[in-house]
Formats: structure tokens, C-alpha cells, sequence
């Protein structure tokens, strides 16, 4: 795998990752269609769906040594959030359609269950489906906003949490449906990040026809779907190797910016607080993979991915604070233009300058989506502790 | 002991606060952040006509206050509206210098200054000195009468559109050596002086300088020969306390804001605001920032002590509105959740400026160092 | 007043507080003696009762200069918590009978506000009252248990909170009792803290004949002096003296101990812990002073004192947890008789080793006693923050 | 990987578990504390024959354990149960001193130690040494065949009821060189060794050592001349592994104090437990003790790597228990309120016992400078 990872993932790619360059939909494609040649991308799916049959172990070195490697990350939405979910709700025609059309890039998978307003609540869905039927047969017309949607301008399907009964209590009444993001009557907006990236999106729906085969599971047992997703196999959810990735290039910024004449990396200060995420993130490491093998021995996979996810987002929040401080004033200068691989303008400050703060802000939202750490930290208190 | 203002500062920071208020609002401000000078010319005018700038400089200088308090009612007042008129570099930083140490020639910019007319900047920091203030490389050397500068100049404020630049270099002495600093006074614009402009994170711009044997007759030396450290340390003095004030006015802004939205958001069908753990979180971050505004006040307090007690107040300020500062905008961020990531959001601003304040003239680190440093040679 | 600490405060008694030895009875007695010689005791009170007419900044000042020179506390129960309620709640004839007394020393007071299970939750209040008439007039008989009793091994008498209507609503129904604690039926018993010092005592009433005459205020209003009691001219809450007392003796100590061959003072990492506290001490100082001057002129008491508490309390912890860390392997042996003034066995470790880890135990109670810092950030949230 | 333990660490852990439940509850654990020795005779006996004290050396030394796992598994079950006995100082200290450095006839000691009949200790630490491990001031000079011992030691654990000490001095080079240290087997009652003892804050007995021209023969020497640092490295490295899965026990015990206080202990109407401000907190610090286990483990699984891979992960261990376990004693005792500052609740003592490990083998600062220090070896 290590092989792989040197010999036969592009220099270019890594490199965008490596100095924090913008990855374009293609750079993603790449990366998925690489993986999938080896059998490799959707890597928590069964073997009989085409999955590596890897242990969660496995899946979680794979994870960390391609962070660590400073490849892409795999766009989840597809591979990760939706196969599982059609694994086990979706219809064997479902399967067949959708799953083989996930790993050869067919499709570009988003997600629909944010709505605004509604936060970590995600069981607050407004969004309608209304069922009827028609010349051309069984469908639902969904009108209604979500929001947060990642990457969602480069999508064309967007997997949806509707609401199919509005007199149902509100876990109640949710339906989980597959929509086609060119259908008429949908619309995508960009929401522009505090840094000024666009990553996110609100995506509106106004009488949107969606044929009834694309529902997944039952009508009204969405939720089902919804937690078995934010669930699934979260081996991964304190990006160990990203942090570790993160933290490599931290050293090699302090250990080349100087201060009082020798390397920030010496100076007592910002050694001690660089030697203590050191430390987090070695103890995290080993924090991870006990959970991960608690889990295999019938651990609860909620609430000890609840645990990582706060102290996982934390270290990485940490390492790109740090990082930031590292860059003196140079923190403050921002090009966005500089963001492009094909950048060839001037440079100014340390290297990784250009991006530093704007990761450290991007980054904030670590701990804010995928279920805030505050959520996190009620599920603990009432799975775990028993408060 | 009287906490309450003058009634003249009073009055200053009620028209200013009122004046922004009115014209420097959110989408305004934006505009202005992403235009291509990062100020705007026409509110420029409109600070200096408010006095303003005139308030941050004493009676002998042509002002009407320049006392620490006037300095951080100001900049509360600029931090508030995250104003991005160039009155830190222009007015305090470079202003200062020339108050501190120029001749009675020299001086007689400050008037321009003041009426908005000279816009001047201090062009101090390089590229590796991280926050070190007597790390210069820069060297001017004598030639016949004047002097030629070479080196470079890292992150100067809105140094595109500086007409006048105040600019550290070294005559002698080892890099890092307090004695040996000379200051220099050099318009916009002459031979070898190179600038290169770029937008910032929490908006407006800086600039980049290059000096290639940069050619200034006598009469551009500001102070005596090797003489610059305490001018620096005096100007950069009073800059601190500027971003401290400043600061205090962003968290204040920041903390309104979020408290709102604590109030009126709903999630699981009551106000955010109810939830017991948020409501600690806001009462620690509450102490915080009033431990913030006592140590502006106790720096703004200092600014005419002796040396070592007004450094370390200034420092223990810095690193206090440091940790602070990142703190707030951080906490800020996560209560509001996502909506706080989102630019259209005047919080994320807020965020972004009071994070990077910790980027300007020395961070919680550094300051840190210095107080402890400072207290050793106090001892 | 300087000048009054120099020279009239026994050195005897500087000494004590300042190596951390235990005070007595007589001690303390001798520090209010002192202090009503000036008429500086009861500097809370109208100069009508004996009060000095001072200032709150005055007050503030005073109470830190003391702090400062090392004098004893002045013990607050008689002279800065009943003393006010007599003064707003107490009859023409309570007041000329107790208040003098309070100023003499003829009598110690102590408090009987907290009940075992109850903790920052004052008003509920238990220990019940009975209104009843016999050959010697009308009284109470009361009976019930009072916990946390500070001091109350030297007092002869106790305010208490008691019920005396069952039948209404939590925090009415409550009378504010003046009991003998020499009267048929109580019982002392001492509570000894974590660090083995005996300070505190749990009061155990078995129906002690009170008379009427001692009932403050109105029957079933008690909780008015209560509350009064509470946010009475909190001023020094923050103990910002005792900080800066406390913060010179851990220079002193830090200045004195040595690591690496130089002392702990220049530690890098000790000599951050200790400017970060002395940094945010300084602050506080003038936090503290804004608050008084807003009070002064029509702030919030109440909520104002919660903020200096909780700071304050954190200052205070964190400079006698930096004391104790000064002691290095010196901090674990510890010998109770070594905190007698006259002990004349062997010392071991750097002078004040004796006492410091004892008393960075003992001050854990600061955020706990007095309404918890929990309490108080829910005080907070209520009053200033309005959420 | 594999986090279960072997079969029969597990069965040692269940029995040691079971026996301190059942023998060494509360109650006699405090009597003990307080009694003269500050640990006892007759539990001491049981421990051995437990087979506790043999759990802790190598097949070689005749033991049955002595990897890391076995020493944290042992010291994790013993900071549950808060036990007094001597195991750290004549099991772990003296006894990897003299299983690491003893030549044939020193170790046939070991033999006793493990059987409970001798009781050793290290004499390392001195007055002013705060926890730097090279610096000795002590010294030992050749006199004759023999040594002549000068000196003093700090804080010896249970040093008046040692048989056996193990003591370093100095036999060349400057006061902090970590070469020309040696380490000394003395017999307790050998003359010009005079032993102080006192209580502790955290129950049970240390001692002052004062060596005023102790006499020691030619075999008292452990390991060779001048080389004793490595051996001190060694045996203090087993020591901090084991204070910090003594920490994680204790914590463990102190967090399940405090959960079943949250569930039962009402205010306001209501469990305390169900205040979102104190769940939040408690949370934290469940995430808290949860990275102390793993860095009780990643210390245990490096103990025989290469020299700087196994001290970084001990002191990574030790700086992170240190920072922990006091925030863990400080915030159990502020959850309890009241009740946690009383001498009567167990809890209080597992939290003096968590904030004393800090001041045992080094604190949390001084790991953190030596984990830096190490790593810029590494470098």
C-alpha cells in the first residue's frame, strides 16, 4: 500500500494537498477512480458489493497512511454515507443501479439533511415529499430548502431526508429519497465560508418530481436511514492521519521560521505547546484504535465515535492554530488566488503562508458540523456516563 | 479612582461610535475591505473632520488629546465597527515616531497627518523577525551627506497607499542589537523603493517593501543616528495599546452578537441560550473580556509611567487581549455554529480581525516573553 | 494605616499568616481588638453603629492592605454578615444589645444558613422552628442540623435559617433565628477537611428552646435578611489582597528553589505559569475596582460579586497550586504539628513547604463555599447575560 | 493490535482486585495510612504471596512478569484500591535498580525483595534537586577497598522501614554530569546513615536521609563506577510507568465516585447529574482519562524500545498523567461540592493521592521540557 502511495498516486496530487492548493473535481475523480482500480475506495463495504473485506483496523491504517501520504480525501457522500445505507435499506434494484455507478464516478453523491435553522437537530426536517401519482407513474413532489451541502456544485444526485407525513411525531413521518440534482425546479447556491471559499451550499427545491424508486427503505422510517449513516463505521472520524499530516508540516514550518536567531521550533514556548498536541495526538492515536477494537468486540459505536470526535477535532483545530501562530504577521496577508496549484505569482512569508490562516478558520468547522461537539458531548453524557 | 471618561472623550467616542454606526455598516465596511486600496479615501476624509485623528495626538503635536485613554477610546470605538481606515498605522505608529523623535521640519508633516491629508506608515518588521523588535536587517549606510537603505520590509500597513513611510534600519551594531537602530523618513515613491500590495485575511491590505539602494538625503534621518530603538518601542508602544482597545471593541461586538443569537435561536424547540453549558461557556467568556478591558485600562493607565511598568503593561495587555481575543472569536464561531463559518455573517468578521490582532506587533507568546524578560530587569 | 500594619499588628501575629501556622481563638480576638481600637473593624457599618464612614474603594483598600501585610482575616460572621442584617431588619432593641457586643468580642458568631443535601441550594431549609408560649414567655423549639459551620468550635452564638411554616412555598415560610449555642439540645460535631484541619462543624439542634425575642425581622421573612446577607458590599470577594499576598510568598519561593542550577523563577515554563497569573491578577485588581466604582454608582451587586468570585477564586487556586508545584518532592510529606507557630521539630524542604500543599488542599473549598462557582456562573447567565 | 491482556495478567489483576476490595477497603487502607510505618507488615506478607511483588521482575530475576503490562496492570489495580504498601520503592525502584545493574551475589537480594522479606528502597531525589534525575550532589570517594558516602536524600519512600537502600552519589564529574554517578547498596542501621521519617499528605511515610561518612565495602558498589545513571534511568522509568497506571486507577475510581454522586445527589428538585453544564464537564474529563489510559499504554508497550523512543513515551505518560490527574482530583472534588473537601469521603483521598503522583518522579513540566529534550536528540 505504502508503494502505492509513493509510486502510483500523482505528484501533483499530493503536492496540492501538501501546500494547501484547491482541489478541483477532477483532482477528486482521480483519486476515486485510482482507488477503485485497486479495490480500495469503497473500503467499508462488504466484499459481495465490492468491497476489500478489510478488518476496521485495516480501514483505519488505509485511512491514516493515505492522510499521512497527503492525498486526496475520499469525497464520503457516495462511497461512504450512501452505500452503506443502500447496503442495507435499498432495494436490490437499488443496489444494482446505484452502488457500481458510485464506484466508477457515475455519479457525484451529496447530501440533503441540513435544514436551516435546524442545526445538530437533524431530525428538524421541513423539507416536503408529497406523494402522488401521474401519467408517467409513482412519485413524490419535495419542496423545501437544505443547507450545508458540501461540495454539492460539483453533484448531480443528492440523497435527501423528506418529510412523508407531517402529522407524524418528528422522528416519525421522515422518508429517505434519492433526488436527481438536475431535476427542473432545483436550485444550488453557494454559501461563501468566513475565509472566503466556497465549499458549501444551500440547495432549494420548489415542486421537484422524484420518481418513487428512489425511495430507500420504507415510507416515514427514513430516520432509520439517517442513524444508521451517522453511524456507520466512524473508524475514522478523529482524522488521526490528517492530524498527523497536519502536524508533520507544523514541524517543518517551526523548524525553519526563526526567532531570537534559531528555530521557533526551539523556542520554549512554542516547543511546549507544539510537544503538547504532540503527545494528544499520541495518546489519540492509541485512544482510537482501543475504540475501534471495542467496537469489534461489541463495543457502542455512537457514543465512542462521539469521543473521538471531540478530542480528534480539537488536536487538528490545535496543529492549525499552531500552525497559524508560526507564521508571525504573515498570517495575515490572504490571497485567494494563491490557493491555485497554477499560483505563479509572488510568495511572501514561510512557505505554507499563503494557506495557513485560511485553513485555521476553514477548520472551525471541525467542531461544528457532523454533529457539533457539544451534541457530542450530550450523547456521551447519556450513552457513556449515564447522566 | 474614576472609571468614567472625560466628558470630551465621551463626546468623541459617542460621535464616533454614531458616525460608524450610520456610515461604516457591514456591507459598507465589506466594500471597503475588498476594494482595491482596503481603505476608503472618503471616510479617511470624514475620520480626520470627527477629530479623530486629531484625538490620538497631543496639544504640542497639533492634536487635542494623545493620552493612552483617548487612544483606546478610539480604537474601542474602530474595533466596534471593524473600521479599516489606516489610523493605526498612519496616526500611531508612524505618527508617534514623528511626534517622539522628529525635528521641528519633520514635525510639520504631522499636521498633514492629522487633516488626513499625508496618509504615513511605519514600515518596521522583515521578513524573519518575528515580532522581535530589534531584529533589523535592513542597513542604511552613510553616503556623502545622506544615506542609502537596503533590505526589505514585511507586512506594512496599507503601505500601497502610504504617501510617507517611517523606516527602520540598521547603522551599526549586531542584528539583533537594541542600539544601532536609525529611523528614516522616505516618501512615497522614490528610486529603489519597491512596493508590492496584498489583501489581508481580516480585510484591507498591506504591502511588502524592497529597499534597493534607496537614496535619502540628511535631512530624512528621524532622531539620532543608532538612536531608533526607543522611538520604536514608544510608537509601537501606543500601537499596542490601539490593537488592545481595538480588540476590546471587537469582543464587545462579538459577544453582543452571540448573545442575540443565543436568545432567539431555537434548537429542539427552546433558545439556545437555555442550554446550561452554553450559558457557562458565556459566563467564562463574559470574565474574560472584562478581564480584557482592565488590562487596557491598566496599559492605557501606564502609558507616561516609567519604562518598565509601561512595557509591562503594554505587554501584559498584548498577550492578555492575545489569548483572549482568539478565545472570543473561536467561542463565538462554535456557539453559533455554522452560521458563524459563513461570510455573510458580521461575527465571522469579527472573528477573523480579532484572531489576526494577535498577528500584529507581537503575540500571546511573545508578549509573554517580554513581560517576564522586563520583570527580570525589574528585579 | 500603613503605618498602623508596621507597627501596632503583632509581629507574632504577621509571622503566623505569613508561614502558613494555624491561628487561634485568641488570635483572631486579638486582631478584632485591634481593630476596634481604631474603629476600623466594622468598616461595612454606618458610622451611626460604629462604622468609620468609609468609602467602598476606602474598604477595598483597607482589606487589601491587611491582606498584604500578612494580618489575620477578620472572622465575618458577627461583624460583616449579622451585623448589616441587624442593622436593616433587627429592632432598635436587638441592635443596641448585639451590635456592641459583635465590636467588644463578647460574643463569636457563626452561621447556620447550610443544611446537609442542600449545598448552593440555600433555601431549602429543613431545620424547623415551632412557635410555642410557656411559664418563661414565647420562644421557638427548633430542631433540625446546620453543616459547613465555620469556626463554630470557638462561637457562643449562631445565626440560622429555619422554617417556620412548612405548609408554603420554598423560599417563604423562612425566619432568621439568633441562638445561643451554649442552650440545652445542640450538639457541635467537627467536620475535618481532605487536608486533615479541623475548620468547619456540622451544628445538630434537638429541641432548643429559643426565645421570640431573638426571631430577626418577621416570622416566615427570613429569607429577605438571607438574600440581604448575600450580596451585602461583597467588595472583596475576589480576595485580590490575599492573591498579591500569596503571589509575593510563591515569588519568594520560586525566587529560592532551584532547577537546573538557577532558580525556579527563571524556569521557562514556571515563569510562564507564574506571569500568567500575575497578569490576570492585575487585571483583576482593576476589574475588581470597576465593579466598586459601578456599584457605587447603580450597578448589580449581586451578579457584579459573582464575577469577581469566581476569578478570583480561580487567581487564588492557581497561585497555591503554583506554590505547591514550587515544592517539588517537598510537596507530599506533611506533619499537622508543624503548622503550630510554636513547633520547634525538624523542617525539611524549602521554607514554606510545611504548609503548601495543605493549603492549596484547603482553598479547593474557595469555589465551592459561598454559592459555587456554578452557582454563581448561573447567577451570571440570569442577570447579566439575560439568557 | 491487541488491547486485551494475556490470560494471566488478567487473572492477577481479577485476584489483586478482588483481594484489595475485600482486605484493604477504606477504612483499614486510612488506618494504615496513619499508623507509624505508614504501610503494613501483614498486607505487605499478603501482596507477596499474591504474588504481586513477583509479577513485577523477569523470569530472569526470579519473577514472573516484569514486561510493562505487567507493571501497569499491577500499579493500576493498587491506585484503585489507593494501597500504601511498599511496592513502588522496593519492587519497581530498588529492585529494577538491582535487577539491571546487581552483579550475582547482589541480586540474589531479589529473592527476599520478592518475597516480601526484604524491604528495599531508591534514595535518589535530594533537596535541591527538583527532579532532576543527574544532578547529585551526594558523593562517595574510594577509601581504601571501600567508599565513604557524604550527603543527603530527600524523601524517600517508607525510608525508616527499609531494609535495604539503594543510593546514588557522586564519585566524579560536575553536580549535574549524568556520567560519574554510582548507586550503592546500603544496609539500613550502617553507621553515619541517620533516617528521618514523616507523614505524607497522601498517606503512609517518607524519610530524609542524612549520610555523614557512611563506610561502605568494595561490594556495596551496584553496577560500575561512575555508571549508574543509565541503571537510574532504567529503574525510574519502571517507577513513572507505574505512578501513571497507579493515576489512571485512581482516576478511574474517582470519576466512578462522582458519576454515581451526579446520579444520586439531587438540588433543586433534581439529580445534579442532569445539569448540562456539569455532564459537559464530566464528559471532558471522561475524553481526559481516556488519553491517560493511552498514554499508560503507549509507555507500557515502549518499555523495551530503543533508549529515546521508550523515555519519550515515559515521559509522554508522565506529563500527561500529571496534567490529568489534577484536573481530574480538582474537578471531582468541585463536582462533589462540600462533600469532596471531607476527610471522610474516599474521594478526597484519591484526589490528593492524583495531585502527590504529580510531585513523585518528576511533575508535568518537567516531563514536558524532557519529552522536547529528548525529541531534539532524536532530531
Amino acid at each position: 500500500m505504502r508503494a502505492f502511495l509513493e509510486n502510483d498516486v500523482p505528484a501533483r496530487l499530493k503536492d496540492k494537498v501538501a501546500n494547501g492548493k484547491r482541489l478541483d473535481k477532477a483532482d477528486t475523480e482521480q483519486w476515486h477512480a485510482l482507488l477503485n482500480g485497486r479495490g480500495w475506495l469503497a473500503n467499508h463495504w462488504p466484499t459481495e458489493f465490492g468491497g476489500p473485506g478489510w478488518t476496521a483496523v485495516e480501514k483505519f491504517i488505509f485511512e491514516n497512511e493515505c492522510a499521512v501520504a497527503n492525498t486526496p480525501r475520499i469525497v464520503p457522500f457516495g462511497v461512504n454515507m450512501l452505500g452503506p445505507v443502500l447496503i442495507k435499506y435499498g432495494s436490490t434494484a437499488q443496489q444494482q443501479y446505484w452502488l457500481p455507478r458510485i464506484l466508477d464516478g457515475s455519479d457525484w453523491w451529496c447530501q440533503g439533511y441540513s435544514e436551516p435553522g435546524a442545526g445538530s437537530d437533524l431530525a428538524a426536517v421541513r423539507t416536503t415529499a408529497v406523494r402522488g401519482v401521474d401519467a408517467d407513474g409513482e412519485h413524490y413532489i419535495v419542496n423545501g430548502q437544505k443547507t450545508w451541502t458540501t461540495l454539492g456544485q460539483h453533484a448531480n444526485m443528492i440523497f435527501c431526508l423528506v418529510r412523508t407525513d407531517r402529522e407524524a411525531k418528528k422522528q416519525e413521518g421522515i422518508s429517505f429519497l434519492l433526488i436527481d440534482m438536475t431535476s427542473p425546479g432545483i436550485e444550488i447556491r453557494p454559501i461563501i465560508t468566513l475565509e472566503g471559499e466556497h465549499e458549501v451550499n444551500e440547495v432549494f427545491f420548489t415542486d421537484v418530481r422524484v420518481p418513487s424508486a428512489n425511495l430507500v427503505g420504507e415510507e416515514n422510517r427514513g430516520w432509520n436511514c439517517a442513524k444508521y449513516l451517522l453511524t456507520y463505521e466512524r473508524t475514522n472520524i478523529a482524522g488521526v492521519g490528517l492530524s498527523v499530516a497536519a502536524l508533520e508540516r507544523l514541524k517543518r514550518v517551526a523548524a525553519n521560521t526563526r526567532r531570537h536567531g534559531r528555530p521557533l521550533a526551539d523556542d520554549p514556548a512554542f516547543a511546549a505547546r507544539m510537544a503538547r498536541v504532540e503527545i494528544d495526538l499520541e495518546n489519540m492515536k492509541t485512544t482510537n484504535l482501543r475504540m475501534i477494537a471495542a467496537v469489534a468486540g461489541g463495543g457502542v459505536p455512537g457514543a465512542e465515535s462521539s469521543m473521538l470526535k471531540i478530542r480528534g477535532t480539537e488536536i487538528r483545530q490545535e496543529i492549525l492554530s499552531l500552525t497559524r501562530r508560526a507564521m508571525g504577521v504573515y498570517a495575515r496577508p490572504f490571497k485567494q488566488a494563491a490557493l491555485e496549484a497554477d499560483y505563479d505569482g509572488p510568495q511572501v512569508g514561510p512557505a505554507f503562508a499563503h494557506a495557513a490562516s485560511a485553513q485555521y478558520f476553514n477548520n472551525r468547522k471541525l467542531s461544528i458540523f457532523g454533529g457539533s461537539n457539544e451534541i457530542q458531548k450530550n450523547i456521551i453524557a447519556k450513552m457513556i456516563l449515564g447522566l | 479612582m474614576n472609571f468614567e471618561h472625560t466628558e470630551e472623550r465621551r463626546m468623541l467616542a459617542d460621535t464616533l461610535d454614531r458616525f460608524v454606526a450610520q456610515q461604516y455598516g457591514f456591507e459598507v465596511r465589506n466594500r471597503i475591505a475588498a476594494s482595491s486600496r482596503g481603505f476608503s479615501p472618503d471616510m479617511w476624509g470624514q475620520f480626520a473632520e470627527l477629530g479623530v485623528i486629531g484625538a490620538l495626538f497631543g496639544e504640542d503635536d497639533g492634536g487635542f488629546g494623545g493620552a493612552g485613554f483617548d487612544i483606546a477610546v478610539v480604537f474601542e470605538s474602530l474595533g466596534r465597527g471593524l473600521v479599516l481606515e489606516p489610523l493605526l498605522g498612519s496616526a500611531v505608529l508612524a505618527g508617534s515616531a514623528i511626534a517622539h523623535a522628529g525635528s521641528n521640519d519633520q514635525k510639520a508633516q504631522l499636521a498633514g497627518i492629522i487633516d488626513g491629508s499625508v496618509i504615513a506608515t511605519l514600515a518596521h518588521d522583515e521578513p524573519d523577525t518575528h515580532y522581535e523588535l530589534a531584529r533589523v536587517q535592513t542597513t542604511a549606510r552613510r553616503d556623502g551627506e545622506g544615506w542609502v537603505l537596503d533590505g526589505a520590509k514585511a507586512v506594512v500597513p496599507h503601505g500601497e497607499h502610504a504617501n510617507l513611510f517611517v523606516i527602520s534600519a540598521r547603522t551599526v551594531g549586531a542584528v539583533d542589537d537594541e542600539r544601532g537602530i536609525s529611523l528614516f523618513l522616505v516618501p512615497a515613491g522614490v528610486a529603489g523603493l519597491s512596493v508590492l500590495g496584498m489583501p489581508t485575511m481580516d480585510g484591507g491590505r498591506v504591502a511588502e517593501l524592497r529597499l534597493d539602494g534607496v537614496r535619502l538625503d540628511a535631512h530624512a534621518l528621524l532622531g539620532e543616528e543608532g538612536g531608533g530603538y526607543a522611538t520604536l518601542e514608544h510608537a509601537v508602544g501606543r500601537g499596542v495599546l490601539a490593537l488592545c482597545a481595538e480588540a476590546v471593541g471587537a469582543m464587545e461586538a462579538a459577544k453582543a452578537a452571540t448573545l442575540d443569537y443565543l436568545r432567539t435561536r431555537k434548537q429542539f424547540g427552546v433558545p439556545i441560550g437555555s442550554f446550561q453549558a452554553l450559558q457557562h461557556r458565556m459566563a467564562d467568556l463574559l470574565l474574560e473580556i472584562e478581564q480584557a478591558r482592565s488590562a487596557v485600562i491598566n496599559a492605557a493607565a501606564a502609558l507616561d509611567a516609567p519604562r518598565i511598568a509601561r512595557e509591562r503593561a503594554l505587554s501584559a495587555a498584548k498577550t492578555s487581549i492575545g489569548r483572549i481575543g482568539t478565545l472570543v472569536a473561536e467561542e463565538c464561531i462554535q456557539l453559533h455554529g455554522g452560521i458563524g463559518m459563513t461570510w455573510e455573517l458580521p461575527l465571522a468578521h469579527y472573528a477573523k480581525r480579532l484572531v489576526m490582532i494577535d498577528h500584529q506587533l507581537g503575540d500571546e507568546d511573545h508578549h509573554l516573553e517580554r513581560y517576564i524578560t522586563l520583570g527580570r530587569v525589574a528585579a
